[in-house]
């Protein structure tokens, strides 16, 4: 088998995978852990859905760290608390247009990796730029002529991208290629059985992993019936012939945010960020009690709220349900939605 | 109100950058705004100076009407009443058109020309601390019209040259954008805790505009790891008014998450 | 003043245009008949939206004929009964995509434009190539390499697109420089007074031409007031800062299609295009008759209506409702609507 | 049902086009449709021989639930219950990705090595006849894996070189294709109103593979402008069986819009 990145940016053996796909509607639905054995295999490029804390595929990927998966490459998009596993042999390297968590800093163990040598990155990018290559994958086109990157270090550490003349005008352009990771990991609201997947949202580059992807995971909050997805088309973005497993997993973006049913998990997130994963022993800690130590993401959403002392799935809806009020159910602005009694003041404090 | 009463208002550091940030939005500009205090400084003056401002995020959010104060450029509080949620790859096309007339962004180091890090420090191949990387900041400071640069005001984050060049400032100086294709006009500001620095225009070198107060451009130079240029026309940072404090605490930040 | 084609790649001129634009929520509401005279100068290469028969701004169109533009350089992708001003001199020259009305065959104008030299066809495209011109100045690109129109004539007689080698796998590629129209006429279904457009159906290019274009048109069936439009941005396609004006113009696309509003008026369109266009003169006395005789579309509408001895327009609403209901309102299949008495073979038999 | 009931089944030709193009197409496979008889065949394959065939528009309508016959390939009525409408730039994107098996083309000449004109007769520069231009076709062909084309079977339209390659085939013989750059499998069959034809696999030259009902192999080769191959093993185009007339009738068309 070649390594992840030989294939990374093949235009024909992307090809040759989609051909093989089946363009009927098959029921796809099946457990995560099964989808995970079947379609992550050690030593697979894996790129991932949504945007930073917002609809990652966060329950796919601590099932990726239970079955212990091997020498996968992160291709980070960013990257965020996704980029753990390679402290344990999960992760070999990685290419990087982003890793962190914003205002919050550095992801430890990417840091750790890095600066020891252990996790390697392949390719730096702007988010812009990989966002282009996976374009690229989407709309049939060997690589476009941008403006991002040019003049920086960026184009001396990434192998994959090209300075160039534009043939037009003489002017420098940079050359993206289209690039088809092998699996991609989708976390959407709604989804039929046969994969078509509907979000809210900012889609971010979804409709274009699906496309560029081998292998294309997709775990919903929901399964809905077809006729559901059918009767109103706007918002879906997977299209269910690019898909090969169908995961319905509630609070499957948990701890991060998924527009309109729950906010993200500020505390936790800044408890792993900050605490569990400050030092290599630290992280095996947490790597050992809620992934290893837990048969699926709900058990670790148990223990989480037990230790909280809170039904942190409800507070999270409650918190995304206060600002969905304000923003999409017209009431006009906060607290005016008379239900709840919480004070705008008290919410954000909370969770921001 | 006088001066004298002006300068007994009392604010906090992070108040006056806020303040500052926002004076540097005109009215009728789409911002490319981050999270933290560009946010708030964009609130401000959206609240103060320019009504008409658009703010612009990277997850894809256009014109939100940002009545919370978001977390993360990507939040479901983001994109508050957008009227349009763009993919990625249109957010930053939009701006190569030349929808984008001002970027923020942050970073580990700036140097002389305007260039940011935000990758490593030290060697890339064997680095001493393995950053972020570039995210949506090369993005925005190659096509958006203009980019203001906040960030701590070190010797070490103010270097002659980037470790590492994440996003393009004005290169190796005068006719380096041009020449490497980027489009946008490059660095514009650069909002420090210390000053307010612009660019000159023939060398492309960072030149202080205003010290704030209670500091000297000495003191600024102290903390700067190259030669700053001081024109003879410097001043003093004007301090937040009463009216910036009241609608910075009163409106934009009434939980003082982020001016502490 | 340079020629259309001058600007029509000129990367910088494009950006220029764009940043002189006002980002500010403005009221950008005017008559049909001042957005045409102020935004549609002489010269202007002109780009419409929608696909066919389906959310043309035809409204718009007529008025470009009513207002005897001149030297307009078209833009069809495709181009239908947009192509006949040339006639009388409204048009100078074109770039093809394709031109004609699928089963029903050839625009006879166009065709003898061409054929007797009097209209220019400056460039040959297929839809996927120049939807890519189109993409690639949406997205910011220089240019794009793809794998259309290889190997074809297209190549020898369309100067603006270039083969080349792909400098990563040394592959034939053809690059398609980003295309920046001066005018792109939107019709949508909603807009709010500052431009932001929504619509139904299929987008086609749309999210590509109003970020493409110099100057931008929207035209609508309805304004709506932007707390509608900022609700549910999903289906918004025209984000209100590429917008130069909005117009009002209920049945704008008549008589095309409009998704979910009204059916296209088959019978009209056979008429035009086999009868009315069939020689220069009967064209010329459409022309005088339909748009220099009339004050607006509405007067055109009125006259048409009392040609056909019915209302037009509550007929095409009917054949579209019908369809809606089948196709979106779940009634599950053709006839089970029960207020309506047509069936389907009554429905078929006129509408197809 | 014997052989000599069915041979007094009455259809018409375009009935028995209708049914030659629906047994081409596989269950499973997504097929790019244009409308008229090309969508009659789709349709009837669909109910008959193929439920699991996904149809794509290129207006960007994919796997509807074409219970209507559409007019148009873009019409309200084309992306009946679609579950996703994509942009035109996607619906040729997924193509070239690998997710278009086989495309239907029309077009008015198509020459032996399968190459189509749709663009003009007689010299482009002063055409004799100016015609519609490629619309998708040429994407179609370019990047789908295998073309079906469909026309009228006359020399002119049959000619050894078509007078503008609108839209390719094996331009001009093997490994053509792959030397131009293009992905798919190029032309696999062409439907004429006198008979089924493929492409030899050495020479990519067209070569009958079965004559309509009351046609020679020799009249379709006085109607074909270039030498067609006629390998021993030609066979008579199975006639309509009662089955799919009967399906074509009641429930694909029954208003008999395309079949007459």
């Amino acid at each position: 088998m070649s390594h992840a990145n030989e294939r990374l940016f093949d235009h024909a053996l992307a090809r040759e995978a989609k051909l093989k796909k089946s363009r009927a509607e098959k029921d796809k639905r099946m457990p995560l852990k099964d989808a995970i054995a079947e379609f992550v295999q050690d030593g697979d490029s894996v790129i991932e859905t949504g945007f930073a804390y917002v609809r990652g595929p966060m329950a796919a990927f601590w099932e990726i760290g239970r079955q212990r998966k091997k020498d996968l490459v992160g291709i980070f998009t960013p990257g965020g608390m996704n980029t753990a596993w390679h402290e344990f042999g999960g992760m070999e390297g990685c290419h990087v247009a982003y890793v962190g968590v914003e205002m919050r800093g550095l992801i430890a163990p990417f840091r750790r990796g890095v600066e020891a040598g252990t996790l390697k990155v392949y390719s730096e990018w702007s988010h812009g730029g990989m966002a282009l290559a996976l374009l690229a994958a989407e709309k049939g086109l060997d690589y476009v002529a941008c403006k991002s990157m040019l003049g920086t270090d960026i184009m001396k550490t990434n192998p994959y991208i090209k300075q160039a003349e534009d043939p037009f005008t003489g002017a420098p352009v940079c050359l993206v290629p289209a690039m088809y990771p092998d699996v991609a990991i989708i976390h959407v609201h709604h989804a039929d059985k046969y994969g078509n997947g509907r979000i809210w949202g900012p889609a971010v580059n979804d409709e274009s992993i699906c496309v560029a992807a081998h292998k294309v995971i997709v775990t919903c909050e929901r399964i809905v019936d077809t006729l559901d997805i059918r009767a109103n088309p706007y918002q879906v973005v997977v299209p269910h012939y690019t898909v090969d497993a169908v995961c319905e997993v509630p609070f499957g973006a948990y701890p991060g945010d998924m527009p309109g049913m729950y906010y993200f998990d500020r505390r936790l997130q800044e408890r792993v960020v900050r605490v569990e994963w400050k030092t290599p022993e630290s992280t095996r800690h947490f790597y050992d009690k809620y992934i290893l130590g837990t048969k699926d993401h709900f058990e670790m959403i148990q223990i989480i709220a037990e230790e909280e002392g809170m039904n942190v799935i409800e507070y999270l809806k409650q918190l995304e349900q206060l600002a969905c009020d304000a923003a999409y159910w017209g009431l006009g602005s906060w607290g005016v939605g008379g239900e709840r009694d919480w004070k705008y003041e008290e919410v954000a404090k909370r969770a921001i | 109100m006088n001066d004298v009463q002006a300068n007994e208002i009392q604010y906090t550091p992070r108040e006056l950058l806020a303040c500052v940030a926002a004076r540097l939005i005109k009215d009728g500009e789409s911002v490319f705004v981050g999270t933290g205090l560009p946010l708030v400084g964009a609130l401000l003056a959206h609240k103060m100076y320019a009504p008409d401002m658009m703010a612009i995020y990277e997850c894809g959010a256009v014109d939100p009407e940002p009545r919370v104060l978001p977390w993360s450029v990507s939040g479901s509080w983001t994109y508050h009443k957008a009227p349009v949620i763009l993919s990625m790859t249109s957010v930053f096309g939009h701006s190569r058109a030349g929808y984008a007339d001002v970027g923020f962004l942050g970073g580990a180091q700036i140097d002389m020309y305007g260039n940011i890090n935000a990758t490593t420090i030290g060697d890339y191949e064997n680095p001493k601390v393995r950053l972020t990387g570039s995210g949506g900041a090369n993005d925005i400071a190659s096509l958006c019209q203009r980019v203001i640069f906040m960030g701590l005001h070190l010797p070490e984050r103010f270097p002659e040259r980037c470790d590492y060049v994440t996003t393009p400032g004005y290169l190796d100086g005068p006719g380096a954008r041009e020449r490497a294709g980027l489009v946008g006009g490059g660095p514009w500001r650069v909002i420090s805790h210390l000053g307010l620095m612009g660019f000159d225009e023939e060398s492309c070198r960072m030149r202080l505009i205003s010290y704030h107060p209670g500091v000297t451009p000495e003191v600024i130079q102290q903390f700067t790891g190259f030669e700053l240029l001081v024109p003879d026309d410097v001043i003093e940072t004007p301090r937040p008014t009463a009216e910036e404090l009241r609608i910075l605490r009163e409106e934009v930040d009434p939980c003082q998450l982020f001016v502490f």
